[in-house]
């Protein structure tokens, strides 16, 4: 069952440096290199049994809150792997036209969708998203002589980059607490706002699944101070055909791609993180973005052509080139394929999904009405180790211990794709591990490849490649 | 259902008495009930996207893309043409790699932790450093990162960053949005018939550096030759010596412990990505040192319950999700499944083929080089250095008319100056070079 | 090692120091040692086939098969183009399915013979028999393996076969090769409008008549209406109905078991495989009196030792490998992935979705005989039938001429008369409908 | 771990008789059809789900002897899936060059792989290549008005298939003893060679792995009575480019693609089986085959074009079409990545690993020297016992039980693509069960999805559909 590293079936080590065979003289090359040198065999196998050692969305539910994990159509990876797809960044416009054209669809799509007058494509992740939205911040705010504006607001309950983002940007970050009921507290956002705030940072629905309902008021009292409502793109899967960002008075957000419009996580990466702002903030997002090329030809029946350019004041560039662009292929074709019909009823089943688990555990949830997700308390229970007896049960288990504010909590979405049967299985986990004992939870997982795993000892003395295993083991 | 004309999601699985059955276990009559959604931000209308089947998407997107032209590419600058084996597609799309999130459950991920720790030790033993993170994003933020680290782990105050006066637009301009939080500032320094200016550079460098870049191969493709005196010039101030390269230029050229380097960066999907219109994998990695600094995730081995060898993510308290505003970077997800599919393709080519792919880089490069240079109004290479895999050409013409006359034959090669073209073979197949000197000489006249 | 350009088989492993030490343990010098091969039949020659890169390899294959014109095909006749969804590629792809072999160990195969009883079960559904094999080659083998099973059950003696006499010529002249062996003779009996002429039919058979067969729908693309009664005669004289059919068909026409067919065979690929010049899956169900004499392979259900349901190759004692020169068929590699194909495609519409494809073949048939009807100089359909998919239309013009244009405008039909042609709707994109009457307008002139 | 049937999961009856929207008459439809209706991602699900529960070539060794199970090249799925791969089979000849061209081009590759002079690449299988070559033995003779030619001869130990063939061919079947030695007896051969003698089917290697050092007096034998010999392809890999069965004298010969040119072998198939002839009897070859155009025009520098042709006494068809035209694709990729060289090692390592492996493991191997395979006996130990307890070691297992002139055969062919480290793997495996006693054997396995499966039960009741499953489970 244990699968050896490839350095242990094999090192093979090549000499450069004293080689005949060199094209380059000695002082310019390295002495050798030592790396495992197998069979395409031999590589098959080993990935193919590592690849056995992992719960992807194709083994079972993966009701991860706030990840939005949902079946990945596999014609997206058809579209992605067309060789027309495979084009070097550094080509000529009129040469990639196709490319062009997909990006500007994919614009407009994005635009529609959340109700915002300009998209980006160019960040390659979420919190890449979050961070143009924030420079973005800064360069409307400095553009306008108020590079004063030093602070973030960013609710307690937020996603860890939505801080690690306002760090990065250089801003001082102001917490702001929940009220009572879980959503964000007027009075607090009052006393937080100031002539300093530059943004407030929001998710809706919020990471207790919870609708802001006040949202209109929020961003009337944000605009009033000068700052920039932020929309944080994360739970956009729960409002898709009902509610849009821009609507709400958000003048900036990110779409999570791999959340709301099914592109494979890859257990990491790659992601995209596409910024949507409204037209006042159009001129600072980055270079290049992609517009119809005006028609001065009189063949106005032809297809149309396009062309990159670089916005006003754009803030510049926040990747090499384009981004991720086989995930954007991948989004866009998701979206053609669902239309207007699949995308709302995407969020009413991954609503209902949500609130029948609810209503199937016997764990609470202090939190309603919630909407794509939902955050049970483990109680007494370690919410840390109910996931991992969770394993057990052949499922995978929720998001735990975040947001903070429920204890122990098991934050839990199903999204869309899961049956009535699954929700049911899922539930049956849920409750088999809540009838059991500490003792059984902490010995837990018993059935998984790997059994409960030491992480502190990892961190402790790390080990970070073979190099650092051959003497100790 | 997936075959009739059924509304809705194609992937939300519920029949109408599952949504039934749902709607009375919580207690509503629709499931519009379950949107508390004020009236004045409700959104009535209609997107205006249509519906597809799955083969009329697919058809359309096909249809879209086929409007890229068939180019044979001779490009290069940090991303190539190398061929991808078939074994990487087939075992990186198996939906167990492909479908699965951040390995926060290790316990059911260890098949792609394992993975992730092999791509960094591939990592570890292409750059002689001891610590390689298993991705960022691309070249250009992974040095942005290599900034911010430098500020946090630099013990003196200091502002100013090195960065060559040929450094490709893309990572310069990122490097500036990275900096743009902190008191770093961006500054170029000269080259030198493409390789830095060291003596500009020493004249440069001061205590209030906190980094100094370089690149090898360089933008133009040239090999550095004072890579050592530019780890001195950092270290003499107390600075960081970033080096950028790559899995296959590292395979043969220096190897960047040897000659000093803190940190090494660059975009590692060289290997295992075809060219995906600028879609990267940065390449991280650094002096042990600096390792409860370093940005992003780390794989690492430990052992469970039953002793046995067991891979975890590890260092998280440097993660954004645990140490917020304090955390080493705000990344999150990165570029996991291309740093699979790069160590599946290094190990698919193993130390002999991957040295191999490098050297031909170089005797390709070096041949086609002298062949542009026997083209009457060409001089091949315009710099007199050691070249991998590109290097630059000097035309007559104006490069902008000769590459364009050069696409309209078939190929693509990059206009670096007003009379310069930039060419690269990496990955250009044996069979296209003498068409393409053909197309070369007729437009060069 | 792959990478680079070494010699020998790409997929063979060995190092050097590995060949040494195996051939030290094998106790001779070189490989050549192990082969004691007379020298008048060693082969010192070479075949002169050039080693070639993967990359290069496939440049090749894409290079010949380009040399394939892109056309719309209206073609039919047990061949149909419905879409595949890329479910079945990604999932029948994985290697654990391709790659394995023949389930000869059930322990460790227990998800293919899973998938293969899933497929029987489909059939079973389809036809209504009480068995299906888990697959022949295509239609026209499991015809002749259908006329050998009908000489084994059948009780008297016997020896005529009849069949249409519109009878593709492939399917007819295979079942010829399979009674060569036999005391088989393969007859014809006429058809009326396309479909059995009832009355010549019952005229035809009597008590040295060992099977009937009939196609629905009929080569023609009509939908026969006297099945009962052909099943009456056949039964009447003691032999055994054979069926044609295939699972789309059979998703809305008569179940075979209603009209007293004893065997249904056909071509199941028409869902699952795109089509492949030619190659197929033979359906073959019939009922259960003839178990044991059924060809190829059959999954049953059984337990393990630990009483849990298991599935397994079962009454393997028909087969070549066991029984040898008196197995029921000597068919031993079939079409397991094939199957694997269609009851995947199959699961993936659903009854709704498979009811739905069966309903739009009758219905878009009907649309497009009645616009090809429209045109001046055609009449369409022929047959006054209904029709499922496809129909035949006259043609004032020579239909080889009218074929001929048609194909230098992009679209494919059959020939099947001098003036006359076939033309097919089944996984035709409704968009290629108005270009193909547009065509058809211009070269039926 | 138990994947429940799609029946178990879903059962959804459409109604069609008695519906308006019939676009057919009630007497002409059924009333309903019942099946599964489920989403595709629970579909992705069971079948990945399944595919977890089976050991393919990239799972680990896989020895079968006479089964040649190689490693399948993952780019030769590649060619095959190109989108000009998929055409239908009554396109016109002119419109389908590129089929055309690369069937030649295989038919010329494997004759002179074979030595042979023409190749029908008709058979969808072995069986059926054997079967055609049955068949064009019996159109020889009856052509040359030999028709009393009623017999064929097959050796004892030769593969099912020849027995089957040649009795579905209408031959009566001589069985022909081997000698001490394991090979052909050449006075049982002169007994049993007579008028009446068709043909004598043979492999070479025979399934011993012994090469059959008398061919050529063999050859000589048969063609003195005025018979045929006919080569089974079986075990051509251990041959390959080291001797031709044309050479050897053989008049007819089929090739095992899957066994020899790497083919996935797909659970069952598809297979195919060329078949190669010499010159006299390609007359005789199904129909059609391709042929190069003559060239009647002047431009002799195009590419050649091709046609099907009928050969002048053709036994006609075997299969409505051109057999499995797509494993067709994925041989002919194989042939050409190899080339000379690649085929030539692929013998040579294919032999070595055989020879390598049995001098590793502590079973007796009493007939050599072998080739590509060899028939260990286990001796005391029930063969097939043997076979699942070594599941248990994580490997397959050989054959067994076959070829019967070996007590308890072990018949073991590891292929050219394992690795010394994985021979000693599997020889490990050998041996650690040839230390067990019967208890353990019989028990075996204990470490698989399913444990030992009653065969007895299966077959005695047995139920072959979920239709038989509803009432009893």
């Amino acid at each position: 069952q244990y699968e050896p590293l490839l350095s242990e079936k094999d090192q093979t080590t090549v000499e450069i440096g004293d080689s005949d065979e060199s094209p380059l003289p000695d002082d310019l090359t390295r002495d050798s290199l030592e790396l495992p040198g197998l069979s395409e065999p031999e590589l098959a196998r080993h990935y193919t049994r590592l690849s056995q050692m992992i719960y992807g969305i194709d083994s079972g539910p993966y009701p991860l809150g706030s990840c939005t994990m949902k079946y990945n159509p596999k014609f997206t990876e058809d579209v992605a792997a067309l060789p027309k797809a495979a084009v070097h960044p550094d080509r000529s416009e009129t040469s990639v036209q196709g490319s062009l054209d997909l990006m500007y669809r994919l614009q407009d799509y994005l635009g529609r969708i959340g109700g915002m007058d300009a998209v980006t494509l160019q960040p390659p992740a979420g919190a890449a998203g979050e961070f143009v939205g924030i420079r973005v911040a800064a360069a409307y705010h400095e553009h306008n002589g108020e590079d004063h504006r030093d602070e973030v607001i960013v609710p307690e309950s937020a996603h860890g980059t939505n801080f690690a983002t306002a760090a990065l940007g250089g801003y001082d970050v102001v917490s702001l607490p929940s009220d009572e009921g879980g959503r964000v507290d007027l009075e607090a956002l009052e006393a937080a706002l100031s002539e300093n705030t530059a943004a407030l940072m929001l998710t809706n629905p919020n990471t207790l699944g919870l609708f802001e309902r006040d949202i209109s008021e929020i961003a009337e009292m944000v605009h009033d101070v000068g700052g920039l409502l932020y929309y944080d793109g994360a739970n956009l899967n729960a409002l898709l055909g009902r509610a849009r960002p821009g609507d709400m008075g958000f003048d900036v957000m990110h779409y999570n791609v791999h959340k709301t419009f099914a592109t494979p996580h890859g257990g990491g990466g790659p992601g995209a993180g596409p910024v949507g702002v409204v037209d006042e903030l159009a001129p600072f997002l980055p270079a290049p973005r992609v517009r119809e090329t005006e028609d001065d030809s009189e063949t106005a029946s032809s297809e149309p052509t396009y062309e990159l350019f670089d916005p006003d004041h754009t803030i510049g560039k926040v990747h090499g080139y384009q981004g991720n662009w086989l995930v954007l292929v991948k989004a866009f074709a998701y979206i053609a394929r669902l239309g207007d019909e699949g995308l709302l009823d995407a969020s009413a089943k991954a609503v209902l999904n949500a609130n029948y688990l609810a209503s199937q555990i016997s764990y609470d949830v202090p939190y309603e009405p919630f909407y794509h997700e939902f955050v049970a308390s483990a109680g007494d229970q370690d919410a840390a180790d109910v996931a991992k007896r969770m394993l057990d049960y052949g499922v995978h288990p929720p998001t735990t211990k975040w947001p903070e504010i429920v204890p122990e909590a098991l934050m839990t979405e199903p999204t869309e794709v899961e049956s009535k049967k699954t929700l049911d299985r899922l539930a049956a986990a849920f409750d088999a591990v809540a009838e059991e004992d500490d003792e059984t939870l902490e010995a837990a997982p018993e059935r998984t490849t790997a059994r409960r795993i030491d992480q502190t000892s990892a961190a402790r003395s790390p080990r970070l490649s073979w190099h650092e295993l051959a003497d100790d083991e | 259902m997936n075959g009739s004309h059924a509304t809705g999601s194609p992937y939300a699985p519920h029949t109408d008495d599952e949504r039934a059955a749902m709607l009375e276990a919580v207690d509503v009559d629709t499931v519009d009930d379950l949107f508390d959604i004020p009236a004045d931000v409700r959104f009535d209308d209609e997107f205006g996207i249509d519906a597809r089947t799955e083969r009329e998407t697919r058809r359309l997107v096909r249809s879209i893309l086929g409007r890229n032209d068939d180019l044979t590419e001779l490009l290069g600058r940090g991303h190539y043409g190398y061929y991808v084996p078939s074994l990487v597609d087939h075992l990186a799309d198996r939906s167990e790699f492909l479908t699965s999130y951040t390995q926060y459950q290790p316990e059911v991920s260890q098949g792609f932790l394992q993975a992730l720790f092999e791509y960094q030790s591939l990592l570890v033993e292409l750059t002689g450093l001891e610590v390689a993170n298993c991705s960022m994003y691309d070249a250009a933020t992974a040095l942005g990162e290599a900034a911010t680290l430098a500020e946090r782990v630099r013990s003196t105050s200091g502002h100013r960053v090195l960065v060559p006066d040929l450094l490709l637009e893309g990572r310069h301009s990122t490097l500036e949005n990275y900096v743009a939080g902190t008191d770093l500032e961006v500054e170029t320094y000269p080259t030198d018939d493409a390789n830095a200016d060291l003596d500009a550079l020493a004249d440069a460098v001061d205590d209030d550096v906190v980094m100094v870049y370089a690149e090898n191969p360089t933008v133009r493709g040239t090999v550095e030759e004072g890579l050592e005196r530019v780890g001195d010039l950092a270290h003499g101030a107390d600075a960081l010596f970033v080096l950028g390269s790559d899995p296959v230029a590292l395979s043969l050229l220096q190897r960047p412990a040897d000659v000093g380097a803190d940190v090494v960066v660059g975009d590692a999907s060289v290997l295992g990505l075809p060219t995906s219109y600028g879609m990267g994998l940065g390449l991280f990695a650094c002096r042990e040192d600096y390792l409860r600094q370093v940005p992003g995730r780390l794989v690492g081995v430990s052992e469970d319950a039953t002793d046995r060898r067991a891979y975890t993510l590890t260092l998280q308290t440097r993660e954004q999700h645990i140490r917020r505003e304090r955390a080493t970077s705000n990344i999150c997800t990165n570029q996991a499944w291309v740093a699979l599919r790069t160590a599946m393709h290094a190990a698919y080519l193993g130390p002999d083929g991957m040295v191999d792919l490098a050297k031909r880089g170089v005797t390709r490069a070096e041949a086609l080089a002298d062949r542009l240079d026997d083209i009457v109004g060409v001089t091949a290479p315009v710099h007199d250095r050691h070249h991998v895999r590109e290097f630059v050409a000097r035309v007559d013409q104006p490069a902008k008319a000769v590459v364009s006359d050069l696409e309209k034959r078939g190929f693509a090669v990059h206009v670096v100056g007003e009379h310069e073209v930039q060419v690269c073979v990496a990955g250009v197949p044996d069979e296209r070079i003498d068409p393409f000197v053909d197309a070369f000489t007729e437009v060069a006249r």
